[in-house]
């Protein structure tokens, strides 16, 4: 057996703080023949150190999937621009050519997707899904690849992992599948691991099993995560550090406890505030906040929240600042994209502006 | 009767080839044979392998219609013409090793006047009910055949019940074949079946065809639709030129002339007119056929009971109408192949019979229609049948003559109403029950003799009426005419006595007469030896192939 | 100055947040076909085969303008060399077919039958089909299986077969031709139609028709057939062009449209093939032709399927 | 907009007895046998009051959808009673039981798949009028629609568009207006938030609410997340394989919850406060949901239960006990679980102890062969 | 898997049942009936009530029925009218020879179709995508009697490469045990005898196989888009295999699929008789015989081999189903 697995106990890279990805204003635009491009990642700043777990959050279509896709290279060859510096371990991604990504794809970062079923070829065994990550990164012979197969599906959770290996994804339950595409995630150890809402398509109670198998992981071997997500209970229970999206730019950044206690972007707020709580009592009314994602302005007419903002004034629009909505520090360790911040911290029951729904 | 049957004819004749240098010829059919036994058969494509395994006591010169001594070498026919003496050649031994002589003679047309059950049913033994009529087994039949006595073994009486014109030509059909009595015999030859739906044919017709002719029965590949027979060494005459020869059946005439040029077939009948020039330019040989055919459009006049043909065309003006208006000479000239001519009449000019002297239609549309004025029929609706699917001798494109008919009959003032119908069985059945206005059919002569033509069609078919083909017309002069000439034995005798039929026949215009088209087969550069015969009832055993 | 621009700015985001929580600004509703067709309008598949389509639907109803003669016009009496009549001749731009007919105005002309032909059966073929499929996704359980067992049996029969036994039983003319085509369309609607209502009858919305207290055979023709149909359309568009082509073939098998003089590509073309080997061009305008049109549908139904297609719903 | 007068509110509105889905599964050689039952629904009894709400949870599978369908009846009940309004639902003829619809609605989980996409938004809404004859003549439909419209927040320019050209959000707001366009008692909403985002299932939540206040419904809420399902429930129920687990009012629910299950369930909902996240004690559970064709014997829940006992778990069926004043639980150790008797065992010794397996739940969809793959045939060769 | 195949086979019955009453009733609703037919236009009334006498034709339409189904029973079809042999004799010698010439026709398909499928899918939008569907599109449309045409022109009479039409040369002195030319050539050895029925097949192979091969990349290019998009595949990717790996195991493998079942269709329909293909290159097998038994109103061929086909159809369907399950897990057949 290969000595080296995905999370023995001491982390390889435990005391080194040089972050092992570094994502600097990444952009990635949608051309479309005879159609306005969409711009989906707008200048998306962001790093992960060996052993740490960030969030990105934010709303359906802000760019969260896209961004992971961009950083793993998994993007669309045409019709795509991608543009700002991708670095893992300090080597340049973006531009990298398909041979020498592939070499690093499932080897040195790897990724976990939302839909476990879908993601998984239907008509080929998991022992051969899971054995030909370790053929091509770690140059086992079939008898080798196997064994090593099993131990994965083993470490990860999985039941009577030998007869698992010999089953097709149909016949796995969906907590098995994710399981199974977290197994081959972490086949050889990567150094980096995104995942992209991995917990969405499962119940509850499975969730939680797989909130709780990642969060081993991370902890035990070192490995930097990329946690992708709209829900902000998990990023709650799971992350260091949260980036919150909109509209295909970070608006906030900070650490999760902060975060949580002392949201500063009227988003973020939002968000807190029209999440049900279990501690809440019946009655107590939501504050959402108002419209959807669709109604965003792009971002060069100033900030494309405004449009949905309570604590909105005039000086949101571009023309009437004269420069874009920058992201600026704001205070230690967090970072804002707004001009007009909100004070008071956001209890669900107390909304942060009156008048909210609709 | 059929007014269609133009691939029959006589067997091969005596070989005169000169023993070329031996190899396979392979030939391009345009269908499948149904078997090899020629009494049964009915079609020209089986005809056309019997005809080079058996011979018959008569068969036709090469490239003629006349007569000629095969079998028999000489033949005496008495003062009343109902006994025929045939003095047979000695010497001929079947493929077998049997012996050719009086009692196989005998025997073979015994077993046809013998036939019973399935094989005296008219799917079985067409052509001997269509020229002998009835058999033993059927005395309300009346039958032409009275016996048939071989008085020493080179020496065979045929006696007949009354005088005919069809007599002794019929001899020459291949039907009439003698074939070997104890092939006949041993392989079950008379023993029908009746599986099921049909007719099922004996292992004889099928696998052991035996007979005296230049060929022996070699294979028949039904997969690879190949009929082979080989050389027979043992020969009385010129033995054949070709070690084997092939037929291959291609229905496509584009596939069989793109495999001549391919080189994988040396020849093929059935030429497409469109195709001489191309052929003959490639270096083939394109060898006409005599034309020995007639195309004509039929006319019906509403005479037959369950059939609802056009009464207008009871009027003759509006026959004549129809007949001034086709344009002959433009038919001849651009959808006919070269060697083809207008008809004036029923019979080819070669047939005895023929005159100048019968009433012509000439192309005339304003004719056409002062008569259809006269008659009070301008516009008169025309149900115009046509076959399609199929290619005649003396029609090669139906559709292109119908196209052109149809319009030079619009052009005088007509209305025409087309069907179209796949050949067989579906358009001669329609036709031949009477159900067209007009419609197109031709005939290819068995043998020469005028009956042949103008008998089939035009004789009285009971009743005092012609057949329902065309709409039963009823012409007393047209039939007493026809029946004097039928039953004058004295061949000379007969030749005026057809011209006043003719005569007759276009004053009453039973039906109106278009055109005589010759066809034609082809071979290769290197293939010589193949006359052409106008009855298609080619001698291959004079075929050789030279490098 | 600057307050005055601002109060102005404070409107627009007044503006955009009246906005907010509103359905999408612009004109009226776009019903799904008209997104569909928005969509086909910016395919360049779409337009091609469109364009084709139009094109040939235009020659068609202008033929008497379009086409330099009478189609039916022979120019046989003119001739004196036999086995010069078809091909080139001066005066006609694509020459002359075997009784001298001009070939551009018989193509032009041609036109209409042969999309008579290929309208009309595919429309009897739809109808047919889709009745009985509508019968077997309907009703379900024993309807179901006696129609796809009977559609089953059509299915065994060779196309052709059917198609001639059928000229067989009705006669022979364009119409019993263009019945014979459609029987082998048969089938194949009443297969399509079925499998998409089947997969549509437990639909939600079907579901939800049914909460609503809705009849059911107002559920089963009001909402499920016509969510049904655009395998059904995009199918029809793809039968016109081989009702064509079928036409072509039955021509040669001389059981096309007994009036040969009314000009159709698929009868010219198989008359053409009698002179095959000097005058191939009488052959390959009208297969062109054919080739054209039935490019000209399966562009539009290939463009159809992806733009009818749900996946690319927004 | 207010309901018809109700009669005098004499006992709940919707009652439902021993009521029973059973799916059979066919198999066979020429006709199809059935050889077994797919139980998603085995039993259940509940009862819900005018004007409440009763909030349904569970896990995926479990039978939720299948149970309020059942109540509808659009699916037919195996066994067991449906009594709206004093009336057995389940045995009512089709005309009658087509008028009953009118006032028993649902919201349905897809508000996409659930909405006619050929259908604009005004014959939407009108559609139902029209299938019970109600709404009275033109002008008055569509003064009718303005209100539906005004009532879910939409405006009237939505009536000429198509539910594609809407947001997640405003299409829930549509078939909600739908279901309310004939003014229904009951509603059965399932799962009528989980396809949207955040922001905007709270604002969905929020005019549910806001059309209980208004017009006085009654609502059964199906949702698989119980913050949700806490947030407007008067009474939970929780599901398991078919069953009711545990009922009780929400807020008695969720302060004590007295069913292993519910326990696990409560534990395993991530909340969005990093300090509660932190110290909040897990329960894991092992394995997943069981196959409702076989369900385990005894206790549904015992193969995943970490307070399993070796006596009774394995072979009795609980029953749902009163354990405090209205608060239901089918467990047969409730209440030494609730004292603090027992402790649970970690989700790896449950896993160990039940050898956990896991029959396939995925798809195994019969292909008709003949229902794909048609092809235009082209066969004249 | 046995009770699956028993189960479709059971099928069968009521299927053949149908068709044989509906073959039945067609023939005899056809003017004229069997006897016209056979006995051509020259029967009299009497020959006609002869003949239906001797078949047993003048018996009660349900009796004849029911003697029809007897001896179908026993795969007795009765006799061809026109060759006088037995249909199921008839069917034998024909129907290996268009066995053969599917699976050139489909081998051929196949072969060309799928990768050029892939190509068209791969290259979404560029010529070769374009030219793949313009291509075929020229497949399906041409008809095949011209396609024949240039296809001899070109290779048999131009350059002479291919035999033009037939099943084997008739110089070459073959032996056929089974009808399989093919085999029979490969069974006595004579490998000459063997390639030249393989060459035999080129042509109208190719221009039977126009019309699947159309279809054939129609699908592969449809279905490798959808594949291509599929989350598997970017999974696959996400694990950085090797394009090739990614290619064969994750794309061509799943977009085959819906490729299989076409496969099945397509072959099921030539195999129930290329007509024209195989009239036009006088190629002795099922399709040249039913164009016959046409052309002759050979009713009981027709009735025979049509019954037959339909067996042969329903069973490539059933084939078909098994290799989707073998292909797809998730369809297993239980
Ligand atoms: N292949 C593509 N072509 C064009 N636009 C795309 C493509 N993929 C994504 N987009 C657009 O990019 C934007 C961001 O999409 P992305 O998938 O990153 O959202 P997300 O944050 O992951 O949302 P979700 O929570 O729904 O997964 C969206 O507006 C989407 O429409
Ligand atoms: N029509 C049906 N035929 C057979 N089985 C069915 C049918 N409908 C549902 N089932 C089965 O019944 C069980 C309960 O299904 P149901 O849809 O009620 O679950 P649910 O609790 O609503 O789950 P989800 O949260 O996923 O919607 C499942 O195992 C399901 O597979
Ligand atoms: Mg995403
Ligand atoms: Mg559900």
């Amino acid at each position: 057996m290969n000595g080296s697995t995905a999370f023995s106990a001491a982390p390889r890279h435990a005391a080194s703080t040089t972050p092992v990805l570094e994502v600097e204003d990444l952009s990635v635009r949608f051309t479309r023949r005879g159609e306005a491009g969409t711009q989906a990642v707008d200048g998306v700043s962001f790093s992960v150190a060996p052993g740490e777990t960030i969030g990105l959050v934010g709303e359906s279509g802000c760019g969260k999937s896209v961004t992971s896709l961009a950083v793993m290279g998994l993007l669309p060859k045409r019709g795509v621009q991608v543009a700002g510096s991708v670095r893992l371990d300090g080597q340049e991604l973006l531009g990298a050519g398909d041979r020498a990504l592939r070499k690093l794809r499932g080897a040195d970062m790897a990724m976990v997707f939302q839909d476990p079923l879908s993601s998984l070829n239907p008509t080929v065994t998991i022992g051969v899904q899971v054995t030909e990550v370790l053929k091509e990164h770690r140059g086992m012979s079939g008898k080798e690849a196997t064994e090593e197969a099993a131990d994965l599906l083993d470490r990860v959770g999985i039941p009577d992992p030998r007869r698992r290996l010999g089953e097709y994804p149909h016949q796995l339950s969906g907590g098995m599948r994710q399981r199974a595409l977290i197994a081959m995630a972490l086949a050889c150890s990567p150094r980096l691991l995104i995942a992209d809402e991995p917990t969405t398509a499962l119940d509850v109670t499975i969730q939680a099993q797989i909130l709780e198998l990642l969060r081993e992981l991370v902890q035990g071997s070192g490995t930097a995560l990329v946690m992708i997500t709209h829900d902000l209970g998990v990023v709650a229970g799971l992350c260091d550090r949260v980036h919150v999206m909109y509209a295909g730019r970070i608006i906030e950044t900070a650490d999760r406890g902060d975060l949580f206690a002392r949201p500063r972007h009227p988003y973020t707020g939002g968000l807190l505030a029209s999440v049900p709580r279990l501690d809440t009592t019946r009655g107590t009314p939501l504050t959402p906040i108002r419209g959807s994602a669709r109604d965003a302005i792009p971002w060069a007419q100033g900030c494309a929240f405004a449009p949905r903002c309570d604590s909105g004034r005039d000086d949101c629009l571009t023309e009437v600042a004269g420069s874009t909505v920058p992201l600026e520090s704001d205070g230690a360790g967090r970072e804002l994209r707004c001009r007009h911040p909100l004070t008071v911290p956001p209890v669900a029951g107390s909304p942060t502006t009156p008048g909210a729904d609709r | 009767a059929s007014s269609d049957r133009d691939e029959s004819g006589t067997a091969a004749g005596e070989s005169s080839a000169s023993g070329g240098g031996g190899g396979t010829f392979v030939f391009g059919a345009a269908g499948d044979p149904t078997m090899f036994d020629p009494a049964l058969a009915t079609d020209g494509e089986s005809f056309r392998v019997t005809r080079q395994i058996y011979e018959g006591l008569l068969t036709n010169a090469p490239g003629t219609a006349d007569l000629e001594p095969a079998l028999a070498e000489s033949y005496d026919v008495s003062e009343d013409g109902l006994t025929y003496t045939f003095a047979l050649r000695e010497g001929v031994k079947f493929h077998d090793g049997t012996d050719f002589n009086a009692e196989a003679v005998c025997f073979n047309f015994d077993r046809q006047y013998n036939f019973t059950g399935l094989a005296a049913s008219p799917a079985a033994s067409e052509y001997w009910q269509n020229n002998f009529g009835g058999f033993a087994s059927t005395p309300d039949v009346p039958s032409l055949y009275a016996g048939c006595e071989a008085t020493d073994a080179a020496t065979a009486v045929i006696t007949l019940t009354e005088t005919t014109s069809r007599f002794p030509a019929v001899l020459a059909l291949p039907s009439f074949a003698i074939q070997s009595p104890a092939a006949l015999e041993q392989y079950k030859a008379d023993e029908l079946g009746g599986n099921g739906d049909a007719l099922t044919y004996s292992e004889y017709a099928t696998a052991h065809p035996t007979g005296t002719g230049p060929f022996k029965f070699g294979s028949w590949d039904r997969g690879n639709k190949t009929v082979s027979i080989v050389k027979n060494a043992d020969y009385w005459g010129e033995a054949a030129g070709v070690d084997e020869i092939v037929f291959r059946s291609i229905a496509d005439g584009n596939t069989r002339r793109q495999e001549l040029q391919a080189g994988s077939i040396d020849g093929y009948d059935l030429v497409a007119p469109a195709d001489y020039q191309a052929l003959e330019q490639g270096g083939f040989q394109v060898l006409p056929r005599d034309p020995f055919n007639v195309l004509y459009l039929g006319m019906n006049g509403g005479g037959i009971e369950g059939t609802s043909a056009n009464p207008a065309l009871q009027d003759v003006r509006v026959r004549q109408a129809i007949a001034h208006a086709i344009d002959r000479d433009t038919i001849v000239r651009s959808l006919l192949p070269e060697g083809a001519e207008a008809a004036i009449e029923f019979v080819p000019p070669a047939v005895d019979g023929w005159t100048q002297d019968v009433t012509q239609y000439a192309y005339d549309p304003e004719r056409s229609k002062s008569l259809l004025a006269e008659a009070g029929a301008t516009g008169t609706t025309l149900r115009f049948y046509y076959p399609t699917d199929v290619s005649r001798p003396y029609l090669p494109d139906p559709a292109a003559m119908y196209e052109v008919i149809s319009k030079n009959l619009t052009d005088a003032g007509f209305t025409v109403e087309p069907t179209s119908l796949p050949w067989n069985p579906d358009y001669l059945d329609a036709v031949q029950a009477g159900q067209a206005d007009v419609h197109l059919l031709g005939w290819t002569g068995d043998y020469n003799d005028a009956y042949n033509f103008i008998g089939t069609f035009f004789a009285d078919a009971g009743g005092g009426k012609m057949k329902a083909e065309f709409g039963g017309w009823s012409a007393p002069e047209v039939f007493s005419s026809l029946a004097a000439g039928d039953s004058e034995p004295d061949v000379e005798a007969r030749g005026p006595l057809y011209e006043a039929a003719n005569k007759a026949i276009m004053d009453f215009l039973p039906a109106v007469p278009i055109s005589h088209a010759p066809n034609a087969i082809v071979v290769a550069e290197n293939v010589s030896g193949l006359v052409p015969s106008p009855l298609s009832a080619e001698d291959f055993s004079t075929v050789t192939i030279s490098e | 100055m600057t307050a005055a621009l601002g109060s102005t700015r404070r409107d627009k985001i007044d503006e955009l947040a009246a906005r907010a929580g509103q359905v999408p600004a612009g004109g009226g509703g776009v019903s799904l076909a008209r997104s569909a067709f928005r969509r086909l309008r910016r395919d360049p598949v779409a337009i091609i085969g469109a364009v084709i389509v139009v094109a040939f639907l235009l020659v068609a109803a202008l033929a008497p303008w379009l086409a330099p003669r009478d189609p039916l016009e022979q120019a046989l009496l003119s001739e004196v060399r036999q086995g010069s009549i078809p091909g080139s001749r001066e005066g006609f731009p694509l020459g002359v077919d075997q009784l001298g007919r001009d070939v551009l105005s018989r193509l032009i002309y041609g036109s209409r039958q042969s999309l008579l032909i290929g309208v009309v059966s595919t429309v009897l073929g739809a109808v047919a089909g889709m009745a009985l499929g509508v019968l077997a996704g309907a009703f379900g359980g024993w309807v179901d299986t006696v129609v796809m067992r009977f559609v089953d049996i059509l299915l065994s029969i060779p196309g052709l077969l059917m198609a001639i036994s059928i000229s067989v039983l009705l006669g022979q003319n364009q119409y019993a031709l263009m019945i014979a085509i459609a029987v082998t369309q048969v089938p194949v609607f009443a297969r399509l139609l079925r499998g998409s209502m089947l997969s549509q009858r437990d639909s939600d919305y079907a579901l939800a028709a049914k909460a609503l207290g809705v009849k059911r055979s107002r559920i089963v023709l009001g909402h499920v057939l016509p969510n049904s149909l655009s395998p059904v359309i995009v199918q029809a568009t793809l039968s016109l062009a081989t009702a064509i082509i079928e036409a072509a073939a039955l021509s040669f098998l001389g059981l096309g449209d007994p009036d040969i003089s009314r000009p159709e590509w698929g009868a010219m073309l198989s008359s053409a093939q009698a002179v095959l080997s000097f005058a191939p061009m009488l052959a390959v305008y009208p297969a062109l032709c054919i080739i054209v049109v039935a490019l000209g549908f399966t562009l539009l139904g290939e463009s159809l399927r992806e733009a009818l297609d749900p996946k690319f719903r927004r | 907009m207010t309901t018809e007068p109700t009669s005098p509110a004499s006992g709940p509105l919707l009652q439902v007895q021993g009521l029973q889905v059973h799916f059979p599964i066919r198999r066979g050689l020429f006709v199809d046998r059935t050889v077994g039952h797919v139980r998603a629904v085995d039993g259940v009894d509940l009862s819900i009051d005018r004007g409440t709400t009763y909030g349904l949870v569970g896990e995926s599978g479990c039978g939720k959808s299948t149970l309020g369908r059942a109540i509808l009846r659009l699916t037919e009940p195996t066994a067991g009673k449906v009594l709206f309004d004093g009336t057995d639902v389940a045995s009512l003829k089709p005309e009658p039981m087509r008028h009953m619809r009118r006032r028993m609605q649902m919201v349905f989980q897809d508000p996409l798949g659930s909405l006619d996409p050929r259908q604009d938004v005004e014959s939407l809404l009108a559609e139902p009028l029209h299938a019970h004859g109600l709404g009275g003549d033109k002008p008055a439909i569509a003064r009718r629609l303005r209100e539906l419209l005004d009532a879910v927040g939409l405006p009237e320019a939505a009536l000429r568009r198509y539910p594609h050209e809407f947001s997640g959000g405003q299409r829930q707001r549509i078939g909600i207006a739908r279901a309310i366009t004939v003014e229904p008692d009951l509603l059965i909403a399932d799962e009528p938030v989980s396809a949207l985002d955040v922001s905007v299932q709270a604002q969905v939540l929020n005019l549910l609410e806001e059309l209980q206040e208004r017009l006085g419904l009654t609502y059964l809420v199906i949702a698989h997340d119980l913050a949700v399902v806490r947030h407007i429930s008067d009474v939970v129920g929780v599901m398991y394989l078919g069953s009711l687990v545990e009922q009780a009012p929400a807020d008695a629910l969720y302060e004590a919850p007295l069913h292993p299950y519910t326990r696990a369930l409560m534990s395993a909902v991530p909340v969005p406060d990093p300090v509660l996240e932190d110290s909040r004690e897990r329960i894991l559970l092992s394995g997943d949901l069981p196959s409702p064709a076989n369900p385990p014997s005894g206790c549904r829940f015992h193969t995943r239960c970490p307070w399993r006992q070796e006596t009774r778990c394995d072979d009795e069926v609980p029953v749902l006990r009163e354990l405090a004043p209205l608060h239901l639980v089918s467990c047969h150790w409730a209440e030494d679980i609730r004292d603090g008797r027992l402790l649970p065992k970690s989700a790896d010794e449950v896993a160990a102890i039940q050898g956990v397996s896991v029959g396939p739940t995925g798809a195994d969809q019969p292909v008709d062969s003949m229902i794909g793959g048609v092809d235009e045939p082209v066969e004249f060769r | 898997m046995l009770r699956f195949i028993v189960r479709r086979l059971l099928q069968l019955i009521p299927i053949l049942l149908g068709l044989s009453v509906l073959l039945f009733a067609w023939l005899r609703a056809l003017p004229g009936g069997p006897a016209q037919a056979a006995l051509g236009e020259r029967a009299t009334p009497e020959d006609i009530a002869r003949y239906n006498e001797t078949f047993g034709l003048d018996q009660p339409v349900l009796v004849q029925y029911g003697k029809f189904l007897g001896r179908a029973l026993q795969l007795d079809f009765g006799t061809s009218s026109r060759t006088g042999q037995a249909v199921t004799t008839e069917f034998l010698e024909r129907f290996p020879g268009t066995l053969e010439l599917t699976i050139f026709a489909m081998v051929f398909a196949i072969g060309i179709g799928i990768p050029l499928g892939y190509l068209a899918a791969r290259r979404h939008g560029s010529w070769i995508d374009s030219s793949s569907v313009i291509g075929s599109l020229l497949g399906v449309a041409i008809p095949v009697f011209f396609l024949a045409y240039l296809l001899r022109l070109l290779f048999a009479v131009q350059l002479g490469w291919l035999p033009g039409s037939g099943r084997q040369d008739v110089r070459i002195d073959a032996t056929h045990i089974t009808n399989f030319f093919v085999l029979d050539g490969l069974m006595t050895r004579e490998f000459d005898a063997a390639w030249d029925a393989v060459l035999h097949l080129v042509l109208p192979g190719i221009a039977l196989g126009t019309i699947p091969l159309a279809i054939i990349v129609r699908i592969t290019r449809a279905s490798v888009l959808d594949v291509v998009n599929e989350d598997y595949v970017r999974t696959a990717n996400a694990k950085g295999l090797a394009t090739a790996t990614v290619r064969r195991r994750h794309i061509i493998r799943n977009a085959l699929l819906p490729v299989s079942t076409t496969i099945g269709l397509q072959t099921g329909l030539l195999l129930s008789g290329a007509v024209l293909t195989e009239t036009v290159f006088a190629f002795g097998g099922v399709g040249s015989a039913l164009r016959d038994a046409i052309a002759n109103r050979d009713y009981a061929l027709l009735q025979g081999f049509i019954l037959i086909l339909a067996v042969v159809y329903v069973l490539v369907n059933l084939l078909v189903d098994i290799s989707y399950g073998l292909l797809d897990p998730r369809v297993r057949v239980r």
